[in-house]
């Protein structure tokens, strides 16, 4: 029947922060068109500054990654790869073992606002803090721009924002538009997506939604395709996760992210270790070569 | 709003000089072509291309002069302890001053490499055992708050400044204080290893139980040294002076066996691993050496060397390992 | 051949995108997209500096060196194509040469409109040069010699009376 | 634009963008539309989320085509070769629709026998070539008997002068091997696209054509488009949910400035601009008039928009100000008048939402003739190149201009963003969608309206002092818009103008919300100024009783008083409810074919606009594009005229015979059908015609010519 399924699902209001619901971000390349307005509208809404007119050749990708000043950012990967049962040119006709295959994926990066997080657990002044919707967020007010969170987030994502640029010295990154939402409005990165790309929900709705996705896309001949949500390492998962066709090292993301958290128990022991033997060291030192 | 003005100095920028100079503008058929960016195509170098997975730390020269500096000041309250256990009166003095001067560089250090200084105190908002950043900045406070006034009551003693009951508690103050000094300061030498070894860099979180051993050690060599180098050529200061070199030279053993490909080649590869294999010979063998055919003073001066490159070693190798997408990918699938 | 076209990330003559930074960063500069078949031919590299010559003028612009482009292949005969996008100027945030700068002004019959989608260019690696060298420099560079119309299956009619012939037959075009 | 307009009658998109997620393959050709139009490129993706093949055939493999099923690459500059084998193949193999071509397009209709195509002689001319003029003389092209509104026809498609054997016999050379020797696209990735196409057509299924300038600037660009419209209709796919072809505009509004246009050459509602030789009001109406189809109501269009030019001075009695309006000499296109700028003949320029000095083609030698201007207006939102091309430009630089030899005077006029102003805003499917002004414009920042309100405002006084006869035509303008406290125009007003009332003023009326069938009924000088609205063009009079600024928007704002284009509640996908589209709110136009000749929908999937014969009209999901009551099997009288002569099962009214026209007997300047011609500047040769570019070509030849080179003369 006609104008079935053209009901969009980033424009309806919502009260999750008021009744502490999870939310997360689904992204799904295979829909995504690489305008980069998510990009944009994440700059405007949050009046994060630019940083930089550095055109860097590869492909399309001007902003490279996530950092202080950019909280998302469009991935433009071209791979000798085929995409789908994509058709390019002449090659690749008819069935999946092309000769000369390419394929061109666009990937919006945001912060994962992950289920146990770097950079919230390492921040010293409790500038970081986690929300009633599940998200990370970094208390521009608070942080004092230690940069341990910079070293500590398994993503790269969080960064100190150098000068000159407003607000410099402090650690940024995306705020899930905390203030966006306890209005009960989408995140502006959403709510712009034309194609829906950056699906804005409550994350057990998404986590299905991925999945059943992930089917259809098998079914559609994307045998490479695959959910990014790390949910069998110590992150425990990702509030903002990803479709990925091949492997997520294309797309510079860790394969195995850890939580830094977990090192702590076997540097502590040998910290302690270390100290004690330096103790008992000092003591024979004094005991014996006085 | 701040966007605005600064697309107000560009705009400025551009008016007067006719062209925006800063940061990758190029006027069309400007004479200097730019620094190329090297890609090729189709998805050029490792990973996205090339580019970092983690973030490489955004420290400046002032953390490792401050893992250097509270190196010594912790281990040398740990000497000042023992030396008063054992009654050398003059090193327990000096050995307190130079944790006191510590204690006081260290914050100004770290202050100074904050983003926003100003907010320096925010350091104490939260007490966080998973945090190792916030317990360093409780373990500096308590540091801090045990030596300094652990020295005023001990230069309080032993100036008789005070007489009777009073100086009989300024004795007790001192010791207890200088007790608290050794064990916030043995936590101080160490806990910086904890600090960078707890992190997403790949050559840092791999050496992890090496990273604290190696601080405290150089720590305390560099505390015996100092200590030497300011006049106490004692038997005991010589071996520890021993007892660190002899660490740091199965350390170096150790760091050049425990190779893990792409993973930590920051620390055998680059200029960063040149850093740390010279400061780990220099506060290592080379100390050893020299200390061993009794060239103490030169030993020492080797080993705080040694220490002190060694340190600038281990941020250098942070940075290149946090940019290589390579040694994070290899890190994790190891 | 050159073809040209509109990115999202600005706004037809630029005046409302490169005059704002959010938009300007996401595409700083001018740039030629290549095949690198074309690339190898001229011997540049991704993000090197190209000059593209017509008639009317000649721009610089980076190599954008992409396998998104490719030589068609007719009747045995290569012809390769050079993508540019509009958008830039001389003013702005961000600035580069403009594609227009390259195109000729025509008329479509029935609604005037000009021929701006496929033009005969030369390319030339290397800078503009500024200044009056630019005169000498695009007298030797602008396409010359070949005939309006070169026939993939003949031999180009008159090839010893003009000047250079435009590397890898990309390009041939009358001079009135 | 001609390619559409000629084809099924009007210069529009025929569809909705929210339409193509119901199309069961989408071919994009000469658009990038996922970079160029990302926001409409959202149901795109619905349709391929739904099964749906997405076809992009570009030279550069874009973002569009990164998303696409299918990426034909192409040379740039051939797609008529291509789409004309496309063409070809549906033919020959019998895959169109012939349910649907037979009834409703002028396959059937008998031509001229003086018609005569390329084919024959292989040289790329059709008949009615004049050498001399170097343009086409198209009688020849007319159908058996000259008169289109009763044509001949052969239902049974064998007549060999019958439009579909020609159509047949001109695309036959365009054989997928062609293709690939023109296109180089290779023979099997031809019969992919064809197969696609092919399995969504007929009446379950539908495919949509999306495109956008990269078919419009060339050398033939309408023919390209026309290209596209034969497919469509060979394929049954125009009026119906899902197909359809979708013309994304290059600019934003670009629809609307053609609609009421910037253009030299038309009125609003495309009108045509007079001529020189149309004298008196009765020849130019006699000259444009067509007897039957919606065109007919000509008289009454054109009078209401005199009256709403000049208001009570436009009277019966001096042909409704008609000598007011200016004639045609010539063509005075913008490249024209470069040219006289470069001759030093035109002295001064306004420039607004344009920057010729890198925006235009060969801008080099639009910064020169900026030059020699005298003076120079510039409305912008920022300093750009138009406006400071004496102080940056690359030739300033190098030297070959110098800043104090240039004596053009530049007033640079800050202008007013789009959140600034408020006013309609068309979009790309006809779309009118009106913006509230969020903010007053900092400074002296300024909307256009304002400027051109306020410079209309000086030149009538400054005429009205005058007693000069060549200051007569401003002097009858009917300037009598209110101002807000900026001394904006108020737009409603304006807006209420071009939906159109009728002229007698109702006294009494106090102020727009005293009576709701008339808003803005006081003029600035406090006297009632007209009469109700109208509620759409089918009320327009030819008497001088109406008025309308836009004939084709009218109904956007009627008797009920509500602003349509500023509605925001959408009822359904269409989106109805949500702005108001022309003509008459309808979304997808000639939407009478969606149903059977006999008024049934073609399948239940794919209905969209029906016969109920219970209630006896055209109801369904959109406004039905035919007259209400007009039954399936109606069959016109001899003689009928106007839309009475249309029968009940032609569904493109605006054509006098109501039939899509894959052959355009009339309208256009080169050629009734699609040719494959190199463009100007090839490095190949047309394989197909000894002539290699298409031969009606302006200014080729001239001395324009040679001004394009390097040198600046």
């Amino acid at each position: 029947m006609i104008g079935e399924g053209t009901k969009s699902t980033n424009q309806r209001r919502h009260s999750y922060v008021q009744e502490h619901v999870e939310v997360g971000f689904f992204t799904d390349p295979t829909v995504c068109i690489g305008c980069k307005a998510c990009e944009v509208a994440c700059k405007e809404w949050n009046h994060v500054p630019d940083d930089g007119f550095v055109w860097s050749g590869n492909s399309y990708d001007n902003t490279g990654h996530l950092g202080a000043s950019t909280w998302r950012h469009v991935m433009f990967v071209e791979q000798d790869r085929q995409k789908g049962n994509q058709i390019v040119g002449s090659h690749s006709l008819g069935n999946g073992d092309g000769e000369d295959p390419f394929r061109w994926i666009f990937l919006s990066d945001v912060c994962k606002h992950c289920e146990d997080a770097g950079c919230l657990e390492a921040c010293p002044t409790g500038a970081i803090v986690r929300t009633e919707v599940g998200s990370v967020l970094v208390q521009n007010d608070v942080c004092n721009g230690c940069g341990y969170c910079v070293v500590s987030c398994p993503f790269g994502v969080i960064d100190r924002r150098p000068k000159p640029l407003p607000d410099a010295g402090g650690a940024f990154k995306c705020t899930f538009c905390y203030d966006r939402q306890k209005s009960g409005l989408v995140p502006a990165c959403a709510k712009v997506c034309p194609t829906e790309s950056i699906v804005f929900g409550r994350l057990d709705d998404l986590r299905a939604r991925a999945t059943h996705r992930v089917q259809e896309l098998h079914e559609h001949g994307y045998d490479d395709a695959q959910l990014y949500d790390p949910r069998e390492t110590s992150v425990g998962g990702i509030h903002a996760f990803f479709l990925i066709l091949g492997e997520p090292e294309a797309y510079g993301l860790p394969p195995k992210p850890q939580v830094p958290t977990i090192y702590l128990k076997s540097a502590w022991t040998a910290a302690f270790a270390t100290a004690i033997a330096a103790i008992i060291a000092t003591l024979l030192a004094f005991a014996f070569f006085s | 709003m701040p966007d605005e003005s600064r697309l107000d100095q560009l705009r400025e920028e551009a008016w007067q000089k006719g062209a925006v100079t800063g940061r990758g503008v190029d006027i069309a058929g400007g004479p200097i072509p730019r620094k190329l960016a090297t890609a090729s195509p189709s998805g050029g170098g490792p990973g996205y291309y090339g580019q970092p997975v983690v973030k490489p730390p955004v420290w400046t020269w002032e953390i490792p002069v401050y893992f250097f500096v509270g190196g010594f000041g912790g281990m040398s309250a740990v000497i000042a302890l023992a030396a008063a256990i054992f009654h050398h009166v003059d090193l327990v003095h000096t050995a307190m001053w130079v944790a006191a001067i510590a204690a006081i560089l260290s914050p100004l250090l770290l202050i100074l490499d904050l983003g926003r200084p100003h907010l320096f105190i925010n350091m104490l908002r939260v007490f966080k055992p998973q945090s190792a950043m916030s317990m360093g900045a409780w373990i500096l406070t308590g540091f801090g708050a045990c030596v300094v006034p652990g020295l005023i009551a001990l230069e309080l003693h032993v100036h008789q400044v005070f007489g009777g009951t009073v100086d009989q508690l300024l004795r007790v103050a001192a010791g207890v204080l200088m007790f608290g000094s050794a064990f916030f300061g043995m936590l101080l030498a160490t806990y910086t290893g904890v600090l960078i070894g707890a992190t997403a860099i790949p050559a840092w979180f791999l050496h992890r139980t090496l990273l604290p051993i190696h601080f405290g050690t150089a720590g305390l060599g560099s505390a015996a040294a100092l200590l030497e180098l300011l006049g106490h050529r004692i038997a005991a200061l010589n071996f520890i002076g021993f007892y660190a070199a002899g660490i740091e030279t199965v350390l170096l053993i150790w760091l050049s066996l425990d190779k893990h490909g792409a993973a930590d080649r920051a620390i055998h590869e680059h200029r960063s691993g040149w850093l740390i294999r010279i400061g780990e010979i220099f506060n290592g063998p080379l100390a050893l050496i020299l200390r061993f055919f009794g060239l103490v003073p030169f030993a020492a001066i080797s080993f705080l060397i040694g220490a002190l490159v060694s340190r600038f070693g281990w941020i250098a190798v942070g940075k290149v390992s946090g940019s290589d997408p390579e040694s994070v990918f290899a890190a994790e699938r190891y | 051949m050159l073809t040209t076209y509109r990115l999202t990330e600005h706004h037809t003559a630029g005046g409302m995108s490169r005059f704002l930074s959010h938009l300007s960063e996401l595409q700083p500069e001018m740039f030629a997209e290549i095949s690198p078949e074309l690339a190898r031919e001229l011997g540049v590299k991704n993000g090197d500096y190209i000059c593209i010559v017509t008639l009317r003028g000649a721009i610089e612009a980076r190599a954008l060196v992409s396998r998104r482009i490719r030589p068609v292949h007719l009747n045995g005969k290569t012809v390769h194509q050079v993508g540019l996008p509009y958008h830039f100027g001389t003013s702005g945030l961000v600035r580069g040469g403009a594609a227009n700068d390259l195109l000729s002004i025509s008329g479509e019959p029935n609604v005037t409109i000009m021929e701006a989608k496929a033009a005969a260019c030369n390319i030339v690696p290397g800078r503009l040069p500024r200044g009056a060298a630019f005169e000498e420099w695009i007298n030797k560079h602008v396409p010359t010699g070949g005939p309006a119309n070169l026939h993939p299956e003949q031999p180009p009619l008159d090839t010893a009376k003009g000047g250079e012939n435009p590397p890898g037959g990309h390009g041939k075009e009358e001079k009135e | 634009m001609p390619g559409l307009g000629t084809s099924f009658g009007r210069g529009g998109a025929t569809t909705a963008q929210q339409d193509l997620a119901n199309a069961d393959c989408i071919l994009i050709e000469g658009s990038s539309m996922a970079e160029a139009h990302p926001v409409g490129f959202r149901w795109v993706m619905k349709a391929k989320e739904r099964g749906a093949t997405i076809i992009h055939v570009d030279p550069r493999f874009s973002r569009t085509s990164a998303l696409a099923d299918i990426w034909v690459p192409l040379r740039a500059g051939t797609d008529i070769a291509f789409l004309g084998g496309l063409v070809r193949h549906l033919i020959e193999n019998n895959l169109f629709f012939r349910e649907y071509v037979v009834p409703y397009t002028n396959a059937s209709c008998i031509l001229s026998d003086e018609y005569r195509d390329p084919e024959g002689n292989g040289d790329g001319y059709f008949s009615g070539w004049n050498e001399e003029k170097r343009a086409y003389e198209g009688d020849s092209w007319l159908y058996k008997g000259g008169d289109l509104s009763r044509p001949e026809r052969d239902l049974t498609l064998q007549h060999p002068q019958c439009v579909f054997q020609k159509l047949k016999r001109h695309f036959s050379r365009y054989t997928p091997e062609m293709v690939e020797k023109i296109c180089g696209i290779p023979p099997e990735l031809f019969h992919k696209v064809a197969d696609a196409l092919v399995a969504a057509s007929g009446p379950k299924k539908t495919a949509a054509v999306c495109y956008a300038v990269g078919w419009t600037q060339h050398s033939k660009g309408v023919q390209i488009i026309r290209a596209a419209a034969i497919l469509q209709l060979l394929l049954g796919n125009i009026g119906r949910p899902g197909g359809g072809i979708l013309a994304l505009r290059g600019h934003a509004s670009i629809q609307g400035s053609t609609d009421i246009p910037t253009l030299y050459d038309i009125l609003p509602g495309y009108l045509t601009m007079p001529h020189k030789g149309d004298q008196t009001l009765q020849q130019y109406l006699d000259t444009y008039t067509k007897k039957t189809g919606l065109w007919s109501g000509y008289p009454k269009y054109m009078v209401s928009t005199l009256k709403a030019y000049y208001g009570k001075r436009a009277t019966a009695k001096n042909d409704f100000g008609y000598s007011w309006l200016p004639k045609l000499t010539g063509n005075h296109s913008f490249f024209e008048f470069l040219y006289d700028m470069l001759d030093g003949k035109m002295e001064g320029m306004f420039l607004m939402g344009q920057n010729p000095a890198v925006g235009a083609p060969n801008s080099r030698l639009q910064r020169k003739a900026l030059s020699k201007l005298k003076w120079l207006v510039v409305r912008d939102m920022v300093e750009i190149e138009s406006a400071n091309f004496w102080r940056e430009s690359p030739e300033i630089d190098r030297g070959e201009l110098k800043a104090e030899d240039i004596e053009t005077e530049v007033f640079f006029f800050p202008a007013a963003g789009h959140a600034e102003k408020e006013g309609a805003f068309t979009n790309t499917q006809r779309l009118l969608q009106w913006r509230e002004k969020a903010v007053d414009p900092p400074g002296d920042c300024r909307s256009e309206a304002w400027f051109m309100h306020q410079l209309a405002l000086r030149l009538i006084a400054k005429a009205k002092a005058s007693d000069d006869s060549i200051d007569e035509p401003l002097r009858a303008l009917d300037w009598w818009y209110p101002e807000d406290e900026l001394g904006d125009p108020k737009t409603e007003a304006v807006l209420t103008e071009i939906n159109g009332w009728y002229t007698d003023p109702v006294a009494g009326v106090g102020d727009s919300s005293g009576n709701e069938s008339v808003v803005f009924g006081i003029d600035r000088e406090g006297n009632p100024h007209h009469g109700k609205q109208v509620n759409g063009f089918a009320e327009l009079k030819a008497d001088g009783s109406t008025a309308s600024g836009c004939w084709i928007y009218s109904g956007v704002l009627g008797r009920d008083g509500v602003n349509k284009a500023n509605s925001r509640k959408s009822k359904d996908y269409l989106g109805h409810g949500w702005g108001f589209a022309w003509p008459g709110d309808r979304r997808i136009i000639y939407n009478r074919a969606s149903a059977r000749p006999d008024g049934s929908p073609w399948s239940e999937r794919k209905k969209l606009v029906w016969w109920d014969w219970d209630s006896d009209k055209w109801t369904g999901i959109d406004v039905p594009g035919f007259v209400k009551g007009k039954p399936p099997d109606f069959e016109p009288e001899v003689g009928a005229e106007g839309l009475d002569a249309i029968p009940g099962d032609a569904p493109f009214t605006l054509h006098e015979d109501g039939l899509g026209w894959l052959f355009v007997p009339k309208g256009l300047q080169d050629g009734p059908l699609p040719t494959h011609f190199e463009p100007l500047e090839s490095p190949v040769s047309n394989e197909l015609y000894s002539h290699n570019t298409n031969p009606p070509e302006h200014w080729i030849g001239t001395r324009h010519r040679a001004m394009q080179s390097f040198h600046l003369c």
